[in-house]
């Protein structure tokens, strides 16, 4: 197994000055099957923290899309018998929409802890760095996942339930209001992955 | 009654007397036998108008039952109605003509006859049962139907016969009869003209050949000729 | 024809995915739905004394724009209109459909095809200078074909060789033209396949035995499509398809007494065959339906079956006759379909349930004709009605 | 013509599709190469052609009885007050959609005129 070498250089750059050692097998250092493990170590907890808000972002666009594909086609067509529903019925593409924002929200707050480094530049040991930047990583990684994940589910269901309300209006106007509650709990959905990516990341700091 | 009722061109001789006195009692029968048969269609237009009536209105009940049946057999399957028109091959529904008399009138009758076709049955699939009751329900109006046919047949026919009946017994009864019983009586008159002017014509021959016959003889001869002639139904004509 | 398993792709999918290819198209067939007589429709249908009044009431419905420039109404023309909406509505949700949905809205109009085809045949046989315009006018409008088609139909020669021509260059053509290949096929698997023996078979062969058998090929057809859709479609289009299977063996059993088909030597020979092989009786159930010979056989049958059953004492007790019965639970079955989102049923159930529709107007206009309102009740089956006996329950 | 098996006349109609649905499941219809002993009359059918197949049957030897719609009498009115032979009879019957009105009938009201007035 080869040695680790401590991957950060506490004075500045940011750079990853040795991960080019990990390259292939005839590196200097070697390499086996063993070393995979490593690679994490070797990520980069911007890439992550990036990636993170790149999920949040995405996947909430995802859901809030393909909600809004379900709703809206369902809403169109059942418009064309039932015109009364089409304003009324925004509201579920509205909700789908929130998804979105959602997503958008938390990007923007995720984003807003990603600086160039600047915790405890001197006073602190490398190591206690290197730990907090793997934290941060590592948890706006994880909570951006957790509400991109959520909102694509949360815009799914919004989207499904939607559609189902835009029919069920259409048939028969006093369901709306019923159909709307399931609505806004399918909603609540991507507000959970919402609360809990925030409070995720509460202590993350680059 | 003017003399141009009577037949003209009719000689006042003894034997046209007999004649029409013959034709007279002759038209007089006929009429009374007219009379009976126009009777006797009448009373039995009077029974087909009943039966026709009848019939037309059993007929207004029964064609909205038939036709609901029929609608029924659409409701349950609307593919029947053009399996019927297409698949027909032999009628198994057949009329026989015979015929009815009424006082020598003869009155076409039908005479429906129904033939069990084995044939596939229609809705196998659905509404069989239905359809089977449509059936029915035509088939018994086909019934009514065809009585009908023969009621209005034998309407038309007996209100023909009973026209011209009537027309017989009309002609009999007011010219016919009365023309020849005008001639008859003119017969008589112009015999009895004829006789007087024999009578009248003797005596003057006899008063210019002698001093005359005695004249009780002469009254018993124009009583011997003229009796003969006189008939009970012209005595008003009667000439002394 | 599609192949015996869809890809996944083929699919109409699920809950999610659905929409993607369908959801317009499902919701412009739910707004269709709107279009259903509601209960106070048909009451208000019923109160009235002519069928003037029936139109005006009709007005305010959704077949206002059929009925309304029509002077005078009757039983064939409300058919004839109410009709009219249907395929318009139909070729609407055609024309946007996307495949897998366009072959099932084709499969659902080959049902028709195999009537049309089926009328052209009599007709032709039976009589060969039939007027080629009127008999048209008279096939079912959702089974259309193309009017060149039509005409070769009508136009064959009545010889083996207009035979030869009529099976080769033009049923072969028609969508259906695989059933009757197949048809022809398992007919001829005694006889070696000419000209002549098409004639022969389609000549001599009863009509209703062509027309089962088509009808058996085309619902094993469409079920096996319907079990590759998968889904909500497969649950409930089996459970349809099933009980129509069932219902034609039920019927055919029940008509076929007192007619040769009964005859203890032809029930194995001529009546079995014309079963579906398919369904919730098949094939036990068929198998015990073949030896029956009369209606108390038939009801010891059916009594292991609970939900016929049901249908079978309401006939013999002379509530309903079987066929309405039937009927109504046709349209509760095809209801059900409504129930669910993301399937391709209610479409094939908007068809039946309109038709069902349709027989329920023309029915009330008969009885208003015939001046006999009081026998409106025998027959029909309100659609998505909120009194329907199953729903009361 | 003359069947051994079916003997007898036969029994024409002329009138709408209902009218002679019914009575051809009846059994009443019979087609032969020389054609059929009824017409269907749609909305599209000309007189012209209810006149054609009303003389053919009244011309044919096998047919006892012509039953015709009385909306559709109507169109031959005056062809049929001309005729004048007894058999075929020319009977009018109602017809599902114009429904049976003694009032309007013609024998009947000749009927009735005949029973009151006598």
């Amino acid at each position: 197994m080869a040695t680790l070498t401590p991957f950060f250089a506490p004075a500045g750059g940011g750079g990853f000055v040795n991960y080019t050692c990990y390259g292939t097998s005839n590196t200097p250092q070697g390499w086996d099957a063993g070393d995979w493990p490593d690679i994490l170590l070797n990520i980069s907890p911007y890439t992550w923290a990036s990636l993170g808000i790149v999920m949040a972002l995405s996947l909430s666009v995802l859901g809030a899309a393909w909600g809004i594909w379900i709703t809206g086609s369902t809403l169109v067509g059942a418009a064309v018998k039932a015109p009364r529903i089409k304003s009324k019925n925004l509201v579920s593409v509205i909700f789908c929409e929130a998804t979105a924002i959602f997503g958008v929200i938390i990007a923007i707050i995720l984003q807003g802890k990603l600086s160039d480094i600047s915790v405890g530049e001197n006073d602190k040991a490398p190591s206690a760095i290197c730990a907090t930047l793997f934290y941060s990583g590592y948890s706006i990684f994880w909570a951006g996942f957790a509400v991109g994940a959520t909102n694509l589910a949360s815009g799914i269901t919004v989207g499904i339930s939607g559609s189902g309300c835009a029919l069920a209006d259409a048939q028969d106007p006093s369901l709306f209001v019923k159909i709307l509650i399931v609505e806004i709990f399918g909603s609540a959905l991507g507000i959970f992955g919402l609360i809990v990516g925030i409070i995720m990341t509460q202590n993350a700091q680059f | 009654m003017s003399s141009s009722d009577r037949i003209d061109g009719v000689f006042a001789t003894r034997m046209n007397q007999q004649t029409y006195k013959a034709k007279v009692k002759g038209a007089e029968k006929g009429y009374e036998l007219l009379k009976k048969k126009a009777d006797a269609l009448k009373a039995r237009f009077r029974a087909l108008l009943k039966e026709i009536r009848d019939a037309k209105m059993a007929l207004a009940e029964e064609m909205p039952a038939a036709f609901l049946g029929l609608a029924s057999a659409m409701y349950l399957n609307e593919k029947f109605r053009d399996n019927v028109a297409y698949e027909v091959k032999d009628a198994s529904v057949r009329v026989f003509a015979s015929e009815d008399n009424v006082a020598g009138v003869r009155l076409p009758v039908f005479q429906e006859n129904f033939i069990e076709s084995q044939g596939d049955r229609f809705g196998l699939t659905q509404g069989g049962q239905t359809i089977e009751q449509a059936k029915k329900k035509f088939q018994s109006l086909i019934l009514k139907l065809v009585k009908l046919a023969s009621l209005q047949t034998s309407f038309v026919t007996l209100d023909e016969a009973l026209k011209v009946t009537n027309r017989r017994v009309n002609a009999l009864e007011f010219v016919v009869i009365p023309r020849m019983t005008a001639t008859v009586k003119y017969i008589a008159k112009e015999l009895d003209e004829m006789e007087r002017e024999e009578f009248f014509r003797l005596k003057k021959v006899v008063a210019m050949s002698d001093d005359g016959p005695p004249p009780e003889d002469v009254d018993t001869k124009e009583a011997e000729t003229a009796l003969p002639g006189f008939d009970e139904s012209n005595e008003d004509d009667v000439i002394f | 024809m599609p192949g015996k398993t869809l890809l996944l792709s083929q699919r109409p999918g699920g809950l999610a995915t659905f929409n993607i290819q369908d959801g317009f198209n499902e919701a412009l067939l739910r707004g269709l739905q709107l279009g259903f007589l509601s209960d106070a429709d048909y009451r208000s249908i019923l109160q009235c004394e002519n069928l003037a009044d029936v139109k005006l009431n009709l007005q305010e419905t959704d077949y206002g724009a059929y009925v309304g420039d029509v002077a005078q109404i009757s039983p064939s023309i409300v058919r004839e209109k109410a009709l009219e909406k249907l395929v318009n509505e139909f070729n609407l949700l055609r024309a946007n459909a996307n495949q897998p949905l366009s072959q099932f809205l084709e499969f659902i109009r080959y049902d028709y095809m195999i009537d049309n085809v089926m009328l052209i045949l009599k007709a032709t046989l039976n009589n060969p200078n039939v007027d080629v315009a009127s008999l048209i006018k008279q096939t079912h409008p959702l089974g259309q074909f193309e009017e060149s088609v039509f005409n070769s139909i009508c136009a064959f020669e009545n010889s083996p060789k207009g035979y030869a021509e009529l099976y080769q260059s033009v049923l072969i053509d028609t969508p259906i033209g695989p059933y009757f290949a197949r048809f022809l096929q398992e007919e001829s698997a005694k006889v070696s396949q000419d000209a002549s023996y098409v004639q022969n078979l389609l000549e001599e062969l009863p009509t209703t035995k062509l027309e089962s058998s088509l009808r058996k090929l085309y619902l094993e057809d469409f079920l096996e499509f319907c079990q590759g859709l998968g889904g909500d479609t497969a649950t409930i289009m089996t459970d349809v398809i099933k009980a129509r299977a069932d219902a034609t063996a039920i019927n055919i059993t029940l008509n076929s007494f007192g007619t040769m088909l009964n005859d203890p030597n032809l029930r194995e020979s001529e009546r079995k065959p014309l079963y579906p092989s398919m369904g919730f009786l098949y094939p036990e159930g068929t198998d015990k339906l073949s030896q029956v010979g009369d209606e108390m056989e038939l009801a010891a049958v059916l009594r292991t079956y609970q939900v016929y059953r049901g249908i079978f004492d309401k006939h013999q007790r002379g509530d309903k006759t079987i066929d309405d019965a039937f009927y109504e639970r046709e349209v509760q079955l095809n209801e059900m379909a409504w129930e669910g989102q993301f399937h391709y049923a209610a479409y094939y159930s908007y068809v039946r349930l309109k038709e069902q529709e349709i027989r329920n107007l023309v029915w009330i206009c008969e009885c208003i004709v015939q001046r006999q309102k009081d026998r409106a009740s025998d027959h029909f089956v309100p659609v998505f009605s909120r009194e329907a006996s199953y729903r009361k329950r | 013509m003359a069947d051994s098996q079916f003997s007898g006349k036969l029994i024409g109609v002329i009138g709408d599709e209902d009218t002679v649905t019914g009575f051809l499941l009846a059994g009443v219809g019979e087609r032969t190469s020389a054609g059929t002993n009824f017409l269907v009359v749609k909305k599209e059918t000309r007189p012209a052609e209810v006149l054609q197949k009303f003389k053919e049957l009244t011309e044919r030897e096998d047919v006892a009885i012509i039953l015709i719609n009385q909306h559709i009498a109507n169109l031959i009115r005056q062809e049929l007050a001309k005729y004048t032979k007894l058999v075929p009879t020319v009977l009018e019957i109602p017809s599902k959609e114009h429904p049976y009105d003694p009032t309007k009938d013609q024998v009947l009201k000749q009927v009735n005129l005949l029973l009151g007035g006598e």
